[in-house]
């Protein structure tokens, strides 16, 4: 990776950490409702697998954080109206945080229930394919959510058919409140690859440059005819599951240990170590954070009256 | 021109018309599917017309994926009931993305199955429509004719939300009249099967057969049976069904799925909104006694409503 | 007590009588269930309250096979939008064992699960008691009181049958008398929640909250509401309803659920079916208008039937 | 594997062969409904398969012919009974043969939509840990099977949960009528075990002291403690999917070479090496099988006074 490119993700994942920073404390004053899962420390390796990738290329995210959609430069103000329930966000209060859409950025959306993404990617990864289109697709997942059978149905179907897609499992070591090693029989979720006839690799998700590394080499195999990679990150949670949770599963010292290596330090020294300077970065962050917030609160609720549009195409039949 | 081979019509002349077409599901390539629907169609088509593994969620969750991308995918279920083996495909995530992305998205997709009849056991013989009926985001088509079979599917793919059509297997070797090329059958339009004044009867597929053999028993009687075919049931035709009634007075549904929470209820429901002070008598509903469907075709005899049933009731009705 | 606590007090009764009993789910262990619901009891039970991975397929799955086995196995569903995560295993194999074996088995098991609610989104939010209720061989236990909840949790687990408990979000936290020790709630039992004689609300869980107050205010205008709530659906106490809206001569049926094949379908027809004759006015029907709930509070809350909705409607109905 | 086990392996697996090949004729004379799904070819793994478990073992079969109920020694009598749905077989014309079922036997029965036996096996193998009875679960399933997500979910737990359980595959290279490397990433199915942390091991289906060997070091592991393994057997599907598919999908030529391997044959080969003249059994199996057919012919058909005993249990809440 080169240096731009580190540089590029640090700004990005800067970007993700602070406005969810933002995110949160807005919840606690009861701004705005806390319905976000926390993405600090996984950010990080999101927006590195997304930089490996062709801004085109289709994702659907995973429901953890921010990064995806700052990586595809979805304004920080569009995410908060989202996540606000107010107009000048993507989907009108229908789906708040969990289905932020974007087509023009290839952000396809989010299933809800855990395990639609997998099998819904493999419907995107055909269409590529058939279309020869070049674009890879994506799919985000957490340790807990390769649990579910579609990863199964999706994994063999897109290993059978050579189809271009990359399964990013971010493996943080928790589903909610239960230990990777309490729900899969294996820890290291790429292990399952070999089920499907493609690659598993785990790679350091604390490690941007292993990351998008990783990444590339999955997105060059699927772009070239090569099939699906499944990766693996390990990462850190840093924050509970959600803002409601007190986690009673983990201790304030298992938590300070996992911040010691945050990834967004990693960058910091990486940055810094090319003689840039990243208080000037935070600062302009700050402040872009901070325009989206004005901006949020000056935007009016979703309106009651639109509570029913959008359940059907208009015109429904076309001919 | 047999309703299986209406449909296979219809498929080819989406299949040659746009290219953003194709057909899968279990054993429906070169096999041409265990209801022969799809019979010789890789010959013309290709690879357009695929095998997929034994995989419902896939099969359901790719079809909302290349939907995504504008491909118009028809997928095929060979049981009606297996709706429930890609349970959130269909249920949560076909139903819902579009709304859940604020209208962002179309979904062009057509799932076929096929419904009820005898011999296949509780978990192959289902019809499923009340339970697709009670799910906001999806059509439900349920030809009972070839004319239709081809007109309706022809519509489904062409329409852009998610169309679910159940296929009746008693009707697949029956043959009427379907004209060469291309037409439609809107959805929402309920037909008259037959005239008459003294009784609505509402049923579809193998239970209208059965009422229109009732109906000419019972005109031996002199009773003077009005048959009306919902055609769809989301969008349902209310009025067609409420014009009947108001002028018939009496209303019996006829229906191969438990009687709790059919479609029954709801046409019951909605005769008490739209047709109150016009019935003359309650509601009859003619459906499988909340019993699942046994294998043995002589128990599923005794089960679902037969022509016998429905002239007793008429007649019961009458007096 | 409330409402959570009097499940938790149920399944540590039973817990305790019974070494058959286990209680399982995502979260449910350590954590105590995203619901509370069982917080605290490993340290009594240990390993029988225990975590699954996110595998919706296998817990009830899993909970089929240990029924067949003589344990009587309670499983938790974190939504009960995720019968359709298990949809398989919840609609054809737990609904059709017993009867497709001939009646050799029992399967005494209860799945437990979060219905209703807003700020969850469409695939968090559903409930979906009509669908379960069209699928003979699940018996639907609607709790409304923690008085309720406690002896309907008790009967489930003493039942043969396979029963799913829906518990309402926004009723966790609600306090109500409940008894120490042992007691049953008996299933097809409605309950008059209010004696009157103008109109028959039925009504349960949240939207009885919402019809007891509307109740009070249309007492203000001379109107006596009576209200009963079904407590459970399988089986359903048709004639409690049918005795009241006999003596009322309307009813108005209130659901947190889509209008068109809702329970509210099933009553209407029901009502046609036995109390012809006796209705003055044409049943009324308020329900979710056939729409997925949405994410945002305010837009759920334009959305379900709230206090003011029925007053209007009982008032209109009265008029 | 000794000579005794070896003669009652080939005793039961002629049985099975010809107790089919009579259902086959009486198909097609009409006599039986068509709804077997022949196991020829595949019996002998079956039966080896379960010569090396207790007779007690709990048992989910597969939907691929009679050996496995003959291995358990539920009477031909009560096989083609219920194959006929006549008075005499288990499920009383509710499930056919797809869910013959004698709980004495450890003949657990089946689901007819594939997949749910793995989540369901893994429920009876957790009862069984948990009752510390010393008893091993056995399911069986096809290579097509293998790719429903439940195969992903069940075989998650148990690895995990080191559960005393046999997942038994059945590879005949087929699913329906398409090939298994046209469904599955990896036709060896076994290595799919590396994904779960349990070993996988694929033998000789053909081969009855192969797949003997194979399942008793599997079953010993089970019991002691050691955990899941699933065990491959390749095996040939000697005829048709079921009566009515005509096989356009392979060629005479390609299905005499399967025959060339009929384990049967191997079997028999193998007998006569001991000095054992198969002739007699041939004869004793001919005339077991000819009394069954008397005696099914004798019964009558299954009373539809019945046809709705079996939805719930009697009683159905026990205190
Ligand atoms: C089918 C389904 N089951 C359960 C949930 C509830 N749920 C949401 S996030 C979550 C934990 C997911 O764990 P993991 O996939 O590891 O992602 P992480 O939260 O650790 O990032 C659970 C159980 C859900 N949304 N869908
Ligand atoms: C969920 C589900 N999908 C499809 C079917 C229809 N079906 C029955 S058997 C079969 C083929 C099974 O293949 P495999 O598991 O390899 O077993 P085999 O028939 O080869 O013995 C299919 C598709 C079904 N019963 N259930
Ligand atoms: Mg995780
Ligand atoms: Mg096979």
């Amino acid at each position: 990776m080169d240096d731009a490119t580190r540089l590029e993700i640090f700004r990005q994942s800067l970007l993700s950490r602070r406005l969810e920073e933002r995110v949160m404390s807005l919840a606690k004053a009861g701004e705005v409702p806390a319905s976000l899962h926390m993405g600090a420390g996984q950010e990080v390796a999101q927006i590195a697998a997304l930089a490996a990738l062709r801004p085109q290329d289709p994702m659907l995210y995973g429901h953890r954080g921010v990064g995806y959609w700052i990586a595809r430069g979805v304004e920080p103000e569009v995410i908060l109206c989202d996540i606000a329930y107010r107009e000048g966000g993507t989907n009108k209060g229908k789906g708040g945080p969990m289905h932020l859409a974007d087509p023009s950025r290839g952000v396809l959306g989010e299933t809800g229930s855990l395990g639609g993404n997998f099998v819904i990617g493999v419907g995107i990864a055909y269409a590529e394919q058939y279309r020869r289109s070049g674009n890879v697709a994506i799919v985000f997942f957490g340790d807990g959510t390769a649990n579910r059978g579609q990863f199964h149905e999706a994994l063999n179907f897109a290993g059978l058919r050579k189809l271009p897609i990359v399964f990013f499992c971010e493996n943080n070591g928790w589903g909610l409140s239960t230990p990777t090693a309490a729900a899969s029989a294996v820890v290291d979720i790429a292990r399952r690859a070999a089920g499907y006839d493609m690659p598993g690799v785990t790679v350091d998700g604390r490690d941007a440059d292993a990351v998008f590394a990783a990444t590339r080499v999955a997105a060059d195999r699927a772009r070239s005819g090569g099939g699906a990679t499944l990766v693996e990150a390990n990462v850190d949670r840093l924050h509970a599951h959600y803002l409601g949770d007190r986690e009673p599963y983990r201790t304030d010292d298992e938590k300070a240990a996992l911040w010691v290596n945050d990834p967004l330090a990693r960058l910091v020294t990486q940055i810094e170590a090319t003689g840039i300077d990243v208080a000037p970065i935070e600062a302009e962050v700050a402040d872009r954070v901070e325009r989206a917030v004005t901006y949020m609160r000056a935007q009016p609720l979703i309106d009651i009256a639109t509570v029913r549009e959008g359940v059907y195409s208009e015109p429904g039949i076309v001919r | 021109m047999k309703y299986a081979h209406a449909i296979r019509d219809a498929l080819s002349i989406e299949l040659r018309r746009d290219d953003a077409v194709v057909v899968f599901g279990e054993d429906v390539g070169a096999f041409g599917g265990v209801w022969g629907v799809t019979r010789g169609m890789t010959k013309e088509f290709g690879d357009r017309v695929f095998d997929t593994p034994i995989s419902e969620d896939l099969i359901v969750g790719m079809a909302i994926g290349m939907a995504l991308r504008g491909m118009r995918p028809v997928a095929e279920l060979q049981y009606a009931d297996f709706v429930f083996c890609a349970g959130a495909e269909v249920f949560l995530n076909t139903a819902t993305y579009r709304y859940a992305h604020g209208g962002l998205f179309d979904l062009p997709m057509v799932v076929r199955m096929a419904c009820g009849g005898g011999g296949f056991g509780p978990e192959h013989s289902q019809s499923t429509e009340a339970y697709l009926m009670h799910t906001p985001g999806l059509r439900v088509c349920l030809p009972s004719t070839a004319y239709d079979a081809k007109g309706l599917t022809l519509a489904a793919i062409r329409s852009n939300d998610p169309v679910f059509v159940l296929e009746h297997k008693r009707l697949y070797g029956v043959a009427d009249d379907v004209p060469e090329g291309d037409y439609i059958v809107e959805f929402g339009r309920a037909r008259v099967r037959r005239a008459g004044t003294h009784v609505t009867i509402v049923a579809w597929q193998d239970m209208l057969r059965r009422a229109l053999v009732a109906a000419e028993q019972l005109s031996d009687d002199g009773i003077e049976v009005e048959i009306i075919d919902p055609v769809t049931v989301n969008p349902l035709d209310v009025d067609a069904i409420v014009a009947s009634v108001r002028k018939t007075g009496a209303c019996v549904v006829v229906e191969e799925a438990p009687r709790t929470g059919g479609v029954g209820a709801e046409i019951g429901a909605l005769l008490m909104e739209h047709a109150f002070g016009y019935l003359d008598k309650p509601l009859r509903r003619l459906a499988i006694p909340d019993t699942p469907v046994p294998m043995a075709e002589h128990l599923v005899d005794a089960l679902a409503p037969s022509t016998a049933d429905i002239v007793t009731t008429v007649r019961e009705l009458m007096r």
